[in-house]
């Protein structure tokens, strides 16, 4: 029997990395879970607040400290799947880069080369503190610049920064303009990084059936996402991300895990290194962070209905 | 003569004005005095303007920047005027509200749009409620300011002819004071279009806001001054439109305007 | 109605910069009197009026009112600067008490324009007030006055900018007002003459502080014509108050050749 | 007894108020009418405002922001007070500039913040001139409609005693437009505190705005609050000291105030 | 300084809400001489004497100059609505056109002083003009055009809100000032007998749009005397001026009563 329709809020950045969740909407796969999902674009600072409120069901993004303060004062979020991941070997959507001319003459060609210079970065710290580590560098050796993303390039193109860490679609953009080169990708210096969903209460508590068919709905959208930059799946992250045809092909849609789940070590060591440095009071266990529940039940369901979907199709 | 210049100036000198920046943006731009990659020349952006008037995004885009700047504007100018009138009149609700206007005045609503959707929901209702913040208080501060400026004779007379509150009100301190409080609405139309692209510009997916973002995101520059002229323009219009209002509403402020060149 | 005025002082400002404007000023007028106040530039006539109107607090003493309305009586004033608001056209000015009072508009805008004929005004009924000179200006301060109607009718100077035949004519149509509906009315003005062909008595102000230095009956029978500035009796008055007047003038301007 | 509260008045209304809201806001947090998650209560907001001050984050950031608040404002109120009051005074100057003014105002400077890096580099100067945008744009249109609302005879005793340009423009234009230029500068003083947090927010190190988007990236919820208390205390400084100024400034003005009070 | 207007009207408003203030008025000032300026209340005074300033333009006609100057003579005009700063103490209100000529601030202020101590002012000369009455202002107004010693003095019914004895010691002053420098004068009054004790000739104008109606010769020697008003030839001509204008008022407002 067909569910009634219940609505999902999705807090998310209109960029390539939530590629599942607009395939998902897209192809109806949200809509056959009985799910409409509302995509509502946020601040990332507004996304943790309006998830615990309960405002949104679900968000998306990389691990902050912000995320461990709520979790450590006993707020129910947790990270329930993979969604997309910095892969060894895989291409480039986060990346350490440096100024095309800097690099061109030879000024600066590794990391070590950086002494001094001037890096631009946004609340990066353990980030830049990975990358820097491997030129045996620390953060006192270079000049920190905060900087949001969309300035970097004119940044950059003013000779105002030297380096900085970069995301897609930008590095695209930085390398086209011919402003900046990568120095060294992002799956370098902190391998497997994941970039994982998470739940709040109106799902975890109030809804857990609805967080575990949203579930379902999302794997389906990874598995198509994972068949790559297809025809279908480029027009659907056209209709979201605004990018055009080519930005889009040329640019690195990172590799998700199929079945949703993810590798723990990465974020364990972020912790470690927080909980060294005194930012956080408190170190959490896995199962404070995670809660895998959801995926477990919708890789049961759908080797169950394969068939289905294709019957369906 | 002086007739002539008098009808013609009023039309020919904006129209200067105006082609004036444009044309010398252009010429810059044509002579690689500026770069091209920050900088595109106007012709560039019109031809960008005219493709995406084409396809559309433009008229989806600004209606719904229009529909929350004018809500927004009515939900905030409204109150702002009235309790900035209240506060120059009377002395007690002055000291007593003005600490609270001066203390919240200065929050960047900015920095507190998460508390602010937290508040007032995901969705239209916090945009909206930005915009009426800036509003308000520039509303308000100037209305305030307005009464100040009435001559004192003119409290005397109404209420020695027995005017009761309100009729002191809507009879002599808000026609009294429309000359601020039209300065103080031509700040807050300016000051929600700013708010209403901030807004967008952080955190909506459309609207011409969103638009810029979105230019940011793919780096099509003619894309981003689109969306600032389409800012401009509306500028432009709103100040013609709020000058003919006063034109009608105000006519005793009015001549007094070209002093000595008559 | 009867008004007492007892005892009043007004100071303005305060410590060092406070300035005496007047100084313990009693009278009481008759039912239905007409008191002219005269006195030199600067010795706080404004101020006593404004202070009977109830728009300034005296520093000290107290305006007594005794009549059938106990709640204090309606006075209208003609103010000094007019006051005409320039944000609606003249016949709303004129029209302004009867509005605050809640008269309907047709019946105020009937009433109003029957003055505003009486002032001369009634062909700018629907002009803007910036649009005319300073006399109509006053004009149109009178008539607001007038068709007000009220119990007491303070002037502050209401003819000083009109010519001396429009004066007249109006000076006729407040006497005609008065003497129908028997009002208490306070003239504040600068003419001599004026005060003698009006008031049934002339209260003579000091310098600043202003003090009562006389109050003078006048006792020529009405209706009084212009003529009678040749008669005897008015002359001695007019002389009497003139002196009275110019001792205070020359007080305070010599005065001041000492001080600075 | 009329004395009395004249004197206490003023002093003791805005105490009231202020305290009022902070001790209503403490007492729905107490009772748990608010979630103390987001709108956490005052007593706890000054705790850790106590603890940044001890640790001196407060005072580091406060001095950076005021430092780029102050510059800013002088570097965007001069010339706006100046222009604005030559516009008013010049019907062929305003026509020519208004049209530029009306264009450019509503152009949302955190939209084009990249641009403006562009311009003036990453530095101070970049953030300074968001700052002074914000206070031209302000500043000259209040200084412009003061203007407006001169009494012409002014201009007429003026030319008649033969006033040159300067001269018209310190002693009667600058003068008369005082009213209005201090409703201005309050606007923008309030707007450059709005917009430096909105720029620290999204590129600074250090300052007050920084400091709100570490907090909320922590989500350390007091640490936001006393960021918004900083700009709330500001707020009301900067708004005694200009109404100090005013009463210097403009007595004629301030007797005004109290219509039908005294 | 001998002054010409010719042919001079003036046309407020355009289209339908054109107002004709003042129509086709032509004459000319002998060297020195002292005009007075009669009419009814809004038939166009102000306009005229503005236009004389150069503070508006004619619609038609223009005004010429003759004398050692010829870029237009140095006036100072004593406003109806005296336009005192009020940004401005009452010294430098006074000393404003000195200041506006370059004159170092002491001697501004003393030449100032000595101005407002014949005004009787002296005493205030360091407060602010809202604290001073109606009449204390015009004083400022009246010290201030003539500190400033200009060639031909305008003045707009300067003596309009004081009393009658600080009146008379501001005409002598006025006089004195004229005869001595044998400066033009240009007076608007609303008093006869005032336009009769100071003019040399005394100009009537028909009510609205104003024309020139009469153009009187006082021909009574100099010095006058307060004493002079009951003298015959100085009744006659009161009562031809006080008829010549009555005939105007009476038109203007009885036209009013038929129009409205
Ligand atoms: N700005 C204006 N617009 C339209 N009409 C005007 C304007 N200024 C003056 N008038 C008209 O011009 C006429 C003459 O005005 P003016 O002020 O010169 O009169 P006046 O003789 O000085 O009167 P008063 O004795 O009352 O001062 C009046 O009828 C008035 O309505
Ligand atoms: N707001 C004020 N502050 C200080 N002093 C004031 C104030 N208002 C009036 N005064 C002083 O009070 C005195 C009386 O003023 P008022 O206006 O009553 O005089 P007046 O008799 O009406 O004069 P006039 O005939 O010139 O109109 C004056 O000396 C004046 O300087
Ligand atoms: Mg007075
Ligand atoms: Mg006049």
């Amino acid at each position: 029997p067909a569910p009634a329709m219940k609505t999902v809020t999705v807090s998310y950045q209109p960029t390539t990395a939530n590629g599942p969740i607009y395939i998902a909407i897209d192809e109806g796969y949200f809509a056959e879970q009985g799910i409409d999902v509302r995509l509502e674009k946020t601040l990332t600072a507004a996304a943790l607040p309006l998830l615990i409120n309960g405002d949104i069901g679900a968000s998306t993004g990389p691990v902050k400290i912000g995320l461990i303060n709520v979790i450590a004062k006993g707020e129910h979020v947790r990270i329930v799947a993979d969604k997309g991941r910095l892969t060894p070997g895989s291409c480039t959507a986060y990346a350490l880069m440096v100024r095309k001319d800097l690099f061109d003459k030879g000024v600066v060609t590794n990391v070590a080369d950086l002494k001094g210079r001037k890096i631009a970065q946004r609340d990066s710290d353990y980030d830049l503190y990975r990358a820097l580590a491997l030129g045996n560098l620390s953060r006192d050796d270079v000049e920190i610049v905060d900087m949001d993303f969309a300035s970097v390039i004119p940044a950059f193109k003013n000779g105002a920064v030297d380096a900085g860490l970069v995301t897609e679609p930008y590095i695209t953009q930085a390398i086209n303009n011919g402003s900046a080169v990568v120095l060294v990708p992002a799956q370098d210096f902190l391998p497997d990084w994941p970039i994982p969903l998470y739940y709040g209460p109106a799902l975890l508590d109030k809804d857990p059936d609805l967080g575990r068919r949203f579930m379902v709905a999302y794997l389906k959208g990874v598995k198509q996402y994972n068949e790559g930059k297809t025809e279908r799946n480029l027009v659907i992250l056209g209709n979201y991300t605004h990018l055009d045809r080519e930005l889009l092909n040329q640019s690195c849609w990172y590799p998700i895990a199929a079945d949703g789940n993810l590798p723990r070590e990465p974020i364990r060591g972020y912790i470690n290194w927080m909980y060294a440095n005194k930012k956080i009071t408190q170190k959490l266990n896995d199962d404070q962070l995670y809660d895998m529940s959801y995926v477990t039940y919708a890789n049961g369901v759908l080797h169950n209905t394969t068939d289905g979907r294709q019957q369906t199709t | 003569m002086m007739l002539n210049a008098d009808r013609v100036y009023p039309v020919l000198l904006p129209l200067v004005s105006l082609t004036g920046v444009l044309l010398l943006w252009e010429l810059c731009g044509r002579l690689g005095l500026i770069n091209p990659l920050f900088f595109p020349v106007p012709s560039l952006i019109f031809l960008a303007f005219f493709g995406m008037l084409a396809d559309g995004e433009i008229q989806t885009n600004l209606s719904i920047t229009l529909f929350r700047v004018f809500v927004g504007f009515l939900i905030g100018t409204i109150p702002g005027i009235t309790i900035g009138l209240l506060m120059g009149v009377s002395e007690k609700t002055r000291l007593f509200l003005d600490p609270i206007v001066a203390a919240t005045y200065p929050i960047p609503k900015l920095a507190i749009f998460p508390l602010l959707m937290v508040i007032f929901g995901i969705g239209e209702l916090s945009k909206i409620m930005a915009i009426a913040f800036g509003c308000f208080f520039i509303t308000l501060i100037n209305a305030m300011g307005g009464v100040r400026n009435i001559n004192k004779v003119y409290f005397e007379v109404a209420k020695n002819y027995g005017a009761s509150k309100t009729q002191l009100f809507t009879r002599v301190v808000l026609p009294a004071s429309l000359p601020m409080i039209f300065t103080g609405i031509r700040i807050a139309l300016g000051m929600s279009l700013i708010v209403v692209v901030g807004v967008e510009f952080v955190s909506a997916n459309h609207g011409i806001g969103a638009m810029i973002w979105n230019a940011w995101q793919t780096f099509e520059i003619e894309k981003l001054y689109v969306g600032i002229f389409i800012c401009a323009i509306l500028g432009i219009l709103f100040t013609l439109v709020l000058k003919k209002i006063e034109h009608r509403t105000i006519p005793w402020v009015g001549q007094l305007a070209h002093p000595g060149e008559e | 109605m009867k008004l007492a005025c007892r005892h009043i002082s007004k100071i303005f400002g305060e410590g060092e910069k406070a300035t005496r404007a007047i100084d313990d000023i009693s009278f009481e007028t008759t039912e239905g009197e007409f008191l002219c106040i005269l006195g030199p530039s600067g010795c706080g006539k404004s101020t006593l009026l404004k202070i009977i109107a109830g728009l300034l607090k005296p520093s000290s003493g107290e305006v007594c009112y005794s009549g059938n309305n106990h709640a204090g009586p309606m006075n209208s004033m003609v103010f000094q600067e007019h006051g005409v608001f320039p944000w609606m056209n003249v016949m709303d000015n004129v029209a302004f008490g009867l509005e605050m009072r809640g008269v309907p508009r047709k019946e105020r805008y009937a009433r109003s324009l029957d003055f505003l004929k009486r002032v001369g005004l009634s062909k700018h009924a629907w002009r803007n007030p910036h649009e005319l000179s300073v006399g109509m200006r006053q004009r149109i301060a009178i008539a607001r006055a007038f068709v007000n109607n009220p119990e007491i009718l303070l002037m502050d100077e209401p003819f000083g900018s009109l010519d001396a035949q429009t004066r007249l004519i109006l000076q006729a149509e407040l006497l005609k007002i008065w003497s129908d509906h028997k009002k208490t009315v306070i003239f504040v003005t600068h003419d001599i003459d004026e005060a003698i062909l009006l008031g049934d008595r002339v209260l003579v102000m000091t310098s600043v502080p202003g003090r009562i230095k006389d109050v003078l009956s006048v006792g020529i029978d009405r209706p009084r014509d212009i003529d009678l500035e040749n008669t005897p009796e008015f002359l001695a008055l007019k002389t009497k108050i003139w002196n009275s007047i110019r001792l205070e003038v020359e007080r305070s301007m010599t005065g001041d050749h000492d001080d600075a």
